[in-house]
């Protein structure tokens, strides 16, 4: 316990919390500070392919072992699953129409990859190893919550509908095919091309990821100044519990599959966390009826900086804790 | 300068549901729009700026010059795609030149 | 189609006076408008263009689509905004779709 | 509030030929316009995006208030730019405030 | 004096500067080069936050010394001050108005923090260390240069209005919130947070620099372009003369207060210089009669590239000379 | 030719190649995975300035030989010459009409940065050296094919209008006056300024071709998708032939000039390549009428792949065998 707080604290006094912290501030403040649209598209570009090919590289290095395919599929069965207790939580928590509940619970399933990155530069930060294939389950994690949470408002009321097109948008969205493409080619080009492009995807990452996390500083902040009157106390107990449970989830699947300490720390991750952008994107065009103030203050304002804080020096410390690292 | 008779439709519309609606107008035989950028506003749904949005969808406006005769068939294949959507349509009386281009 | 008669406003305003006008318009029950981006214009100041400004302020387009009988109100909170300003106010007839949202 | 008939003229054009618009409609004396970005669109000529275009050159939209005594001018100018060119001119009639800067 | 000129000639090759006057020569020969707004501003968060991020880390190693309050007071009264010398010049020199004067005074008693950058990087590249605070003392002179000027328009004629809407906006714009917090992040986290984000905030600086002062010049080049006609000599003349007058005051309060020779240039360079950004937003709203071609032309079409060729040169090397070192 | 093959498949399995495959396919399956505007605008500015100021030091370092003068005269008649090979071919070939073929002819006179960056960074992969002075030579063959595209679409036939701006708008657009601006800087401020500005421009350098070669399959695959119809079997078979031919003029005039094998590879390279920035805007002013589906599709979706894919490897292995080097 002492260890996990000493982490914790760690964690939040790194420059990648205060950049964050420093967003938030600036945006409850009302200061006009801004990252240009461009440029955080830029940075998440980089994030991402950096993020990916380092993956790709550690499994052409290490060979892929057993754990790639039943990590995937533990991955997408947890997407799947997760929508369920997150909807079942709001109905009983929150007084959530069954639409907002649904939309909201597909967030949930899915995966915030920006959580995701932090986790990994903390993980490295403290010098423990990951599996690197787990870019692949973060991408596989991305699409299914959003089938749980279809169903979920057919089966309980709330129509929507889900054509070709959309389908087509959520599984082919950027962050999945870059976070795929350059996972596969870390996967080919391995060692050698890591040594052509590694002074530009390892020594800044961690700067880079510090001017990220002030803009979703930023952006999460304006986020929650204008939603005001939308977040009940139960809506907020759930931004705080659902990660909790999701985190317990990954764990157990982690364990299960006989991860590393680092592997299962970032399963927790995953599931702990909830996607605020290609959610969202489908969410407006399937379930137009669904009030974005609800899942977007939830994902991003809540259940975000919930994981950077709290949850991620945590996971880490429960992860070698039960791995025995 | 010679001129003639056409109606101006503005839409605006939220970023995700863009493609459906050109593609809705495309279908419709709409085939002259221009796409503009749309940075902040406020509506029903309340006050929000671009660099306050997630993946800083935002919206959009999507501008079409028609021929008058023509109107009914857009606003159809608009109204199809906006039907459950926020976002606003309006209308205008102008004039353009080369009207053989419309 | 349906349509009913509404007035398009659109104001050119210098970027740092745009959460002026945007806040004046609310304090005046205007609480639906649009706000675009301009690159670039000229008036009585100058030619300018966004790529030559220092801070990149420039200038913002704000449209309202507004019912007619709403529009002086509109027009007495902008004005009290832009009066010692540059900027421009253009009104046009339009008509909208769904105009119970306005 | 006291408003005044004007013509609102709206030209999207090629970027490429932007400042040769531009740069014709001061030669004619029309000193009043504003510049805005246009992200696609489709004509005749097909569907483009400024995603999908090389140097993202795309299109412009340059909207000029004008007296309605001046539009022949301006449009005689603008015709002479965009003449060969694709693009295309539309004439809104509109009121102004402010009358006397324009 | 020999010393001061090689120093100059050894600056005036540098890179940086060869970049700003491409950036200049670009822009007066018509050149479509142009440098997209998003990036421009990107760079210029780089360059801030890196910036402040140094300065705490340095003040967090080297501990807090006496001088550090004593040297933001001093910062505070020469912004007050200086508006009064820049009006009093610009009312005997030119044939401004009133308004005119007392807006180009705010900029004058206010900064240029890309001017305040490139002396950084200068004495950095010359081994000269400064205290790190002195960013500390930059954010603290943008803003009270405006209170004079306000008060000089009501005493001299022209109304004005300010509002505490405007009050926090100048209060808590971009480029302070990023200052300031990235020093307080750099203070926190030391030379343990420094480890973390080193290769991306030392290593690339000075390129970064590079590409954004070709930018400035460019800005700079199109500005001059624009306002043939509002310069005459009178102004020009005021533009060269007081940035000398500045960095005089500079030097005074400087040695004054016991500063390194890299604290002096540093003051030198921030009384001497004028600012472009966020002064002319704020007289956009409060003196919107007021001319903006007159004041960006004098701040960043002449002053800044007087400074930056001319004056931070000239202003180590006295600094050098004055304080022994 | 089984060493051709061995490096040309080592080139293609490099993470450069394989972000510019990724762009494609992301493009081609109608993946939303898009770079802001204002993001590869500044990668560009970013690869212009580094590889233009490498080319400086180089010259700075080395001495200018006799070649400098020669070469650049070479290019210059190669950029007039190719227009009338390439209309030469296009009228045999395919059924454009005479303003269509000029207008493409032009393209393939002129040359592609990007490719010419790309052949670079094999060169320096490889440890094959180049004349510095390479970059001024791109610079020089960007215009005269232009004005032989004009001088063809007179003479056979349709009208066009050149008027001094247009003048000035190519021989000082963007990318000509960044890169001969800062070759001159680079020149001027040799190993010193080198050594200032080094880890921003040398090891970052093949990161950042990667992201922007994936901004290339980008825009290329979203340009094919909207050419089908355009591209007749003849005109696919123009793109492919053309970039042989003009490697093949390059090859002779690098052996006749007696240039280092990295030379001779480069000079074959810009002349194999065509444009696709500063061409195109000139022919929507000068030439509206003619297509810009027709001789983006060549130049961006056929010529550039094939140069990055085929051409680059072979000609820097051609290159080798031939100067014996
Ligand atoms: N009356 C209006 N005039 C102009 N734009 C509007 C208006 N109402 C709504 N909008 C735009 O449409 C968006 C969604 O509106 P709403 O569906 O009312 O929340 C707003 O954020 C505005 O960008
Ligand atoms: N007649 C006009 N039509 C369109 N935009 C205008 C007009 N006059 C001024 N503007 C815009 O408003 C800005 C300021 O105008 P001014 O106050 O006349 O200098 C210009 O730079 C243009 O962007
Ligand atoms: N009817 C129209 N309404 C609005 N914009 C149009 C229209 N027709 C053409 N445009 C714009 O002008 C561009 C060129 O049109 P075109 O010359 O017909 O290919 C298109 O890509 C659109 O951006
Ligand atoms: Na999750
Ligand atoms: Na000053
Ligand atoms: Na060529």
């Amino acid at each position: 316990m002492q260890d996990i707080l000493a982490l914790a604290a760690d964690n939040v006094l790194s420059p990648m919390i205060l950049c964050f912290a420093l967003g938030l501030f600036a945006a409850l403040a009302r200061s006009e500070l801004t990252v240009p649209e461009a440029a955080a598209k830029a940075l998440s570009i980089y994030l991402l392919f950096a993020i990916g090919f380092k993956g790709g590289v550690a499994v052409a290095d290490h060979g892929v072992d057993g754990t790639l395919i039943s990590a995937l599929a533990a991955g997408v069965v947890l997407s799947f699953a997760l929508p369920f207790v997150a909807f079942a939580l709001l109905r009983v928590m929150t007084r959530l129409s069954v639409t907002d509940a649904a939309a909201t619970s597909a967030h949930y399933g899915s995966i915030s990859i920006v959580t995701f990155v932090t986790a990994t530069s903390v993980l490295s930060a403290s010098g423990i190893a990951a599996e690197g294939y787990m870019v692949a389950v973060a991408a596989a994690m991305e699409a299914p919550a959003i089938i749980s949470a279809l169903w979920l408002a057919a089966r309980f009321g709330s129509g929507s509908k889900v054509d070709a097109t959309l389908w087509r948008e959520i599984l082919l969205n950027g962050s999945i095919v870059l976070l795929v493409g350059s996972f596969l080619i870390g996967l080919i080009t391995g060692a050698e091309g890591m040594a052509r492009i590694e002074s530009f995807i390892i020594s800044p990452f961690q700067g880079v990821l510090c001017l990220f996390l002030l803009d979703m500083g930023l952006v999460a902040g304006r986020g929650l100044r204008g939603s005001r009157g939308v977040i009940s106390l139960g809506v907020l107990a759930f931004g705080l519990l659902m990660p909790v449970m999701g985190a317990a989830s990954g764990l157990a699947m982690g364990l299960l599959l006989g991860q590393s300490a680092g592997g299962v720390a970032l399963f927790m991750t995953l599931a702990a966390s909830a996607s605020y952008i290609a959610v969202p994107a489908a969410m407006r065009v399937a379930m137009p009826e669904a009030n974005p103030s609800v899942y977007l203050t939830l994902s991003l304002g809540i259940t975000f900086p919930f994981n950077l804080i709290v949850g991620i020096p945590a996971y880490v410390a429960i992860a070698q804790a039960m791995t025995g690292a | 300068m010679q001129t003639h008779k056409a109606k101006r439709v503005e839409i605006i519309i939220e970023a995700p549901m863009e493609g459906r609606l050109t593609t809705a107008l495309m279908k419709a035989g709409v085939t002259g729009f221009s796409i503009l950028p749309v940075l902040g506003g406020s509506g029903r749904a309340g006050q929000w700026t671009r660099e306050g949005q997630v993946g800083r969808s935002g919206m959009m406006a999507v501008i079409c010059i028609i021929r008058p005769e023509r109107l009914d068939t857009l606003l159809d294949a608009a109204f199809a795609v906006v039907e459950r959507h926020i976002g606003v349509v309006t209308i205008t009386d102008c004039e353009v030149l080369r009207a053989e281009r419309f």
